[in-house]
């Protein structure tokens, strides 16, 4: 599906999204208040059916962060659309999408530890790479500084 | 029938086997297969390809003479801070002050091995050898200084 | 006395499988809940070798992140390094000369040759024969001193640069390969006769296991492992890069659903990577093997995002770039980690000697879940 | 001629016109027991050397070649590590049992020892219901590894004695069915007799289908009583990284290491005796010169080549198969061995009521 057709049917689903066409891949922007029922009908709209979640992950801005979610299709691969949701900084929340999309589940948990995301009705939102009893800052976070690091000794 | 094919499942299950045996057996007898190495025997055999990366070297020739400038091409291509150019200022004949390299520390503990340096070196002054036996027991050993003592830059190279 | 066995809640044998375990091939800890010999939940610890790969590439420049992602999946090291390579090589809008193209994908499936028959050995291992293992390896090795010979290192090569590959092919190289391939003819039925018709195997690998279509999708399953369950989604022919466009090959589809069907896309995915090869290595073009690139890269303030079939699956390269020489953000989409997350889903309900199977047919590299 | 058979009859009668009676049985036991424990010691050597032989070359490796000429003392560097390491037991551990376990085990391997005939006329115990004592006393050996998997505390031990007690006693049954066969066609319990009875042809030579399948069901049973690959299911290296010798360490260790290598040899024994014709020289019919060379080979020789070629064949199941699942384990006895060794039980009867054996 080209870029246009996607906005199009994307527009119908959503109406507050905004678009940015510059990458690869069309590039939306919604709030994260939307985000749950969005989800679900980007998975079920009978058109668009996407099915795979193939990346998710989270940027650090510094003012703000960036959850990104790359979705696609198995029927029809070359619809793919790159989610994008800012969350606040300071106490960044988010609906967890682990019930449509199960790899989420997974991914998920990484953001949590590492950008410190809470992800809203996770099934098990709990630290699944870092040591038991982590404390202190999100390691990924830009502002966090690694005590030991070994290229800077 | 239940009973034919019961027979049959048994006969093609032990035939399946016996073909397994027989791959097995053929290697059992076989003995010219074998490609065990003896590492610590065929040490004086063993010939590395020219291409290996073993460690960072700089060669030097006759009269002692290096190729490096000291212009810091490796430390900044390196990506795990393996390499420190240390340089100091040599007097030339003419009087001027010349920028030269003091030492090379090379960290071999740190280092991937990666080749970046010895790409980005504008002079060829260092090279990867084909050494493999790095293991000491002390780990201060592995931080190396290329340059030999009291080398100097070869001529003609700037 | 002996002290009581710790059960959970409902009188569930709780055993810890890992982190060091002959099975899981490296430092995977995995929590199981059993009763009796039964699994009831599967929950993988992961973090023993996350070395945040991420976090370290954000402070090095594009030429020096490259040779981190070997360490990803060491196993198919060069396919890592390609992931990279295509990024950057999207962002700087390098065009790569036709015969660095054709090494690499050379390159790529010696590379998932060598990882298809590791992971074969290590996966024998697993269900308790330990012979193929070796013989593995004798295949391997063949593969590992072509790759000594070209790239200078035997696993982790680092041999792509952005813009092409770091040197020419060596001299002998078409010969060596040439020879590895009728020699590996000669051998490649072994695995039939060991493993693949044994009946032991057979009633091993059978219809335990499944993950259907539908969970496969959801998992975010790629690679051999979706394969398996009839997913069509091998990169190579559905987004195709480099050349793989004007190859030919097939791409295996098993829609068994279960451990052999699996084990059976891996096996032969090897000979398609066979026929791939064999189809390059007598036409490799004359001219460059880089193309000329600047001495410092700076990627275009954006996103970058490249992906490449690597023997585990689905590798996704996602660069967010400020516009400097070093990425401001970087994401390894792992197959790993994905396919990992199926293992609950699939273990529920079958026995623990399945589990270990199944995690073969996985095909784990645990520094590639972790990265 | 020169034989094992004279040499005893020697020394008993020395011993005889030496000592008193009850002393000089008291002699013999003791001598007895000395040779028991140094074959133990020389089959432990002997078979680990060999296992670590022919796996390597089953697995185109060259196996170990350091200590002695072709790596053949590598036993001894064993040993050796093992005497010194430190024998480990675990806090929590039941430390009687946990120490006794591997005793008990070997004392199961040697008490098994008694009536196997090594040579002509050479055995400990002419027992009158050797293969009886054999099946029952076998059984025994469960137990040290149910003891072992249960005191040391630690869950992988735990399952691997579970598993391995479901499998010991499901696989007795089909061993001692075809066993069972044997005792039917001869009419007697006494390994000698059984020896005897195969003077003009080994039982699986003879052409009674029965024998032919009960030998194969007997090594496949055997195979899974002694917890060998592809039944190692107690053990089960990638599940349950050791399975009920997990905790075990050193001495101990050694001590199970070489039951099990030792219960393998004396199953094999067995299955020479009842099935290959212990020490009898093959012969061929009417081929009377031919016959005549074979006599020349002393019998220890033949025993020991049938058992070793027996061993021989279980190494090499070991290096070639995949493991089975617990569940396919007991169908495969459940569902395949025991009914055809009923079967063929029944058949192997109206064979010897119906006279058509020879």
């Amino acid at each position: 599906m080209e870029k246009e057709e996607l906005k199009l049917k994307i527009t119908e689903l959503n109406t507050t999204a905004t678009f940015d066409e510059t990458g690869e891949w069309l590039n939306v922007t919604v709030d994260a208040k939307d985000w749950l029922p969005f989800a679900h009908q980007l998975r079920n709209d009978p058109v668009l059916v996407f099915n795979y979640l193939f990346c998710v992950t989270c940027i650090d801005w510094k003012t703000q962060l960036t959850m990104v979610y790359h979705l696609s299709s198995t029927h029809d691969r070359s619809n793919t659309v790159v989610i994008k949701i800012n969350l606040d900084r300071n106490n960044p929340e988010i609906e967890s999408v682990s019930s449509i999309w199960k790899t989420a589940e997974f991914h998920e948990r990484e953001v949590y530890e590492m950008f410190g995301v809470k992800f809203l009705n996770h099934p098990d939102l709990r630290l699944l790479i870092l040591p038991d009893g982590w404390e202190g800052k999100n390691p990924m976070l830009k502002d966090f500084d690694d005590p030991v690091n070994m290229i800077r000794l | 029938m239940f009973i034919v094919k019961y027979i049959k499942n048994v006969f093609s299950a032990i035939k399946s086997l016996l073909v397994g045996m027989r791959r097995t057996g053929y290697y059992f007898t076989h003995h010219k297969e074998i490609i065990t190495q003896q590492y610590p025997d065929n040490r004086e055999t063993l010939v590395l390809p020219e291409r290996f990366k073993g460690e960072v070297v700089m060669p030097h020739n006759e009269n002692n003479e290096h190729r490096c400038t000291g212009c810091t091409a490796c430390e900044l291509a390196c990506p795990n801070g393996t390499i420190k150019v240390i340089t100091k200022f040599d007097i030339t004949p003419e009087g001027k002050k010349k920028k030269a390299i003091d030492k090379l520390v090379y960290h071999l503990e740190l280092c991937t091995l990666c080749n970046l340096c010895v790409i980005a070196c504008p002079s060829d002054a260092i090279v990867m050898a084909q050494t493999f036996e790095h293991s000491v027991f002390d780990r201060n050993k592995l931080t190396k200084v290329l340059n030999n003592p009291d080398s100097k830059i070869m001529d003609g190279v700037e | 006395m002996v002290e009581e066995i710790g059960t959970n809640t409902d009188g569930d044998l709780l055993i810890n499988v890992g982190p060091q375990h002959p099975a899981t091939h490296g430092v995977l800890h995995l929590v199981i809940t059993l009763n009796g010999e039964t699994i009831k939940k599967v929950e993988p610890h992961l973090g023993y070798i996350h070395r945040s790969i991420e976090k370290m590439c954000e402070s090095l420049t594009y030429r020096q992140f490259i040779y981190v992602t070997s360490r990803m999946d060491y196993l198919s090291a060069h396919i890592n390094n390609h992931a990279c390579a295509l990024c950057v090589e999207k962002g700087m809008q390098i065009e790569v000369p036709a015969r660095a193209q054709v090494i690499r994908v050379i390159m790529d499936e010696l590379t998932r040759i060598a990882s298809h028959e590791l992971w074969w050995g290590a996966m024998a291992m697993d269900i308790g024969a330990f012979t193929p293992f070796f013989h593995a390896f004798r295949e391997r090795e063949s593969i590992n001193d072509i790759m000594e010979e070209t790239c200078g290192a035997r696993l982790t090569m680092n041999y792509m640069v952005p813009g092409g590959v770091m040197a020419d092919l060596h001299p002998d190289f078409q010969k060596k390969v040439k020879a590895f391939i009728s020699f590996y003819k000669t051998k490649i039925d072994e695995a039939d006769e060991l493993l693949t018709g044994n009946i032991i195997f057979q009633n091993r690998m059978k219809g335990v296991g499944i993950l259907t279509k539908e969970d496969a999708i959801s998992y975010g399953c790629t690679g051999p492992t979706a394969r398996g369950s009839g997913v069509r989604c091998d990169i190579r022919k559905i987004y195709p890069y480099e050349i793989y466009n004007t190859l030919e090959f097939d791409e295996v589809i098993e829609t068994g659903c279960d451990s052999l069907s699996r084990y059976l896309v891996r096996l032969k995915e090897i000979k398609q990577s066979l026929r791939i090869v064999e189809q390059l290595i007598d036409n490799i073009p004359e001219g460059d093997f880089q193309a000329k690139t600047k001495a410092v890269l700076k990627l275009p303030k954006g996103e970058f995002y490249s992906r490449v079939e690597t023997a585990r699956g689905e590798l996704g390269v996602y660069i967010v770039s400020e516009g400097g020489t070093t990425p401001y953000r970087i994401k390894f989409r792992s197959p790993g980690f994905s396919n990992l997350s199926a293992l609950d889903k699939m273990a529920r309900g079958s026995k623990l000697g399945d589990l270990v199977a199944m995690m073969g047919t996985l095909d784990l590299v645990i520094p590639d879940i972790d990265r | 001629m020169w034989s094992l058979s004279g040499i005893t009859n020697w020394v008993d009668q020395w011993l005889n016109a030496t000592f008193n009676p009850t002393l000089t049985l008291i002699i013999e036991m003791v001598i007895v027991g000395v040779c028991v424990i140094s074959l133990f010691a020389v089959l432990g050597l002997v078979l680990v050397i060999m296992e670590r032989k022919v796996s390597a070359w089953m697995q185109i490796r060259l196996g170990p070649n350091r200590v002695g000429p072709k790596g053949m003392l590598q036993s001894f560097a064993d040993t050796l590590k093992l005497l010194v390491k430190e024998g480990f037991t675990p806090n929590g551990a039941d430390k009687f049992l946990f120490n006794l376990a591997p005793y008990l085990a070997i004392i199961v391997a040697m008490l098994l020892m008694a009536p196997i005939a090594f040579a002509k006329d050479f055995h400990m115990w002419n027992l009158n219901i050797g293969v009886l004592y054999v099946s029952a006393v076998s059984s025994i050996s469960v137990i040290s590894i149910l003891m072992a998997g249960w005191a040391s505390n630690n869950k992988y031990s735990l399952m691997g004695a579970m598993r391995s007690g479901a499998q010991i006693v499901s696989y007795e049954l089909s061993a001692g069915l075809a066993i069972l066969t044997i005792v039917v066609l001869t009419g007697s319990l006494n390994l000698n007799d059984i020896i005897q009875s195969q003077a003009n042809g080994w039982w699986i030579f003879k052409g009674h289908i029965p024998a032919i399948i009960a030998f194969v069901i007997f090594i496949i049973a055997v195979t899974a009583e002694t917890n060998r690959a592809p039944f190692d299911l107690a053990e089960a290296e990638s599940e349950l990284t050791a399975g009920f010798h997990t905790e075990y360490s050193g001495m101990k260790f050694a001590l199970f290491f070489l039951a099990e290598y030792v219960n393998v040899f004396i199953v094999c024994a067995i299955g020479a005796t009842l099935f290959l014709g212990g020490w009898m020289p093959f012969h061929i019919g009417n081929w009377q010169s031919f016959n005549h060379v074979m006599d020349f080979i002393p019998s220890s020789i033949w025993f020991m080549g049938k058992t070793f070629f027996l061993i021989f064949l279980i190494m090499w199941f070991r290096w070639t198969f995949p493991r089975l699942r617990i569940d396919q384990l007991l169908n495969l006895e459940w569902k395949y061995l025991l009914p055809i060794s009923m079967f063929n039980i029944l058949l192997v009867t109206a064979v010897a009521i119906l006279g058509w054996h020879f």
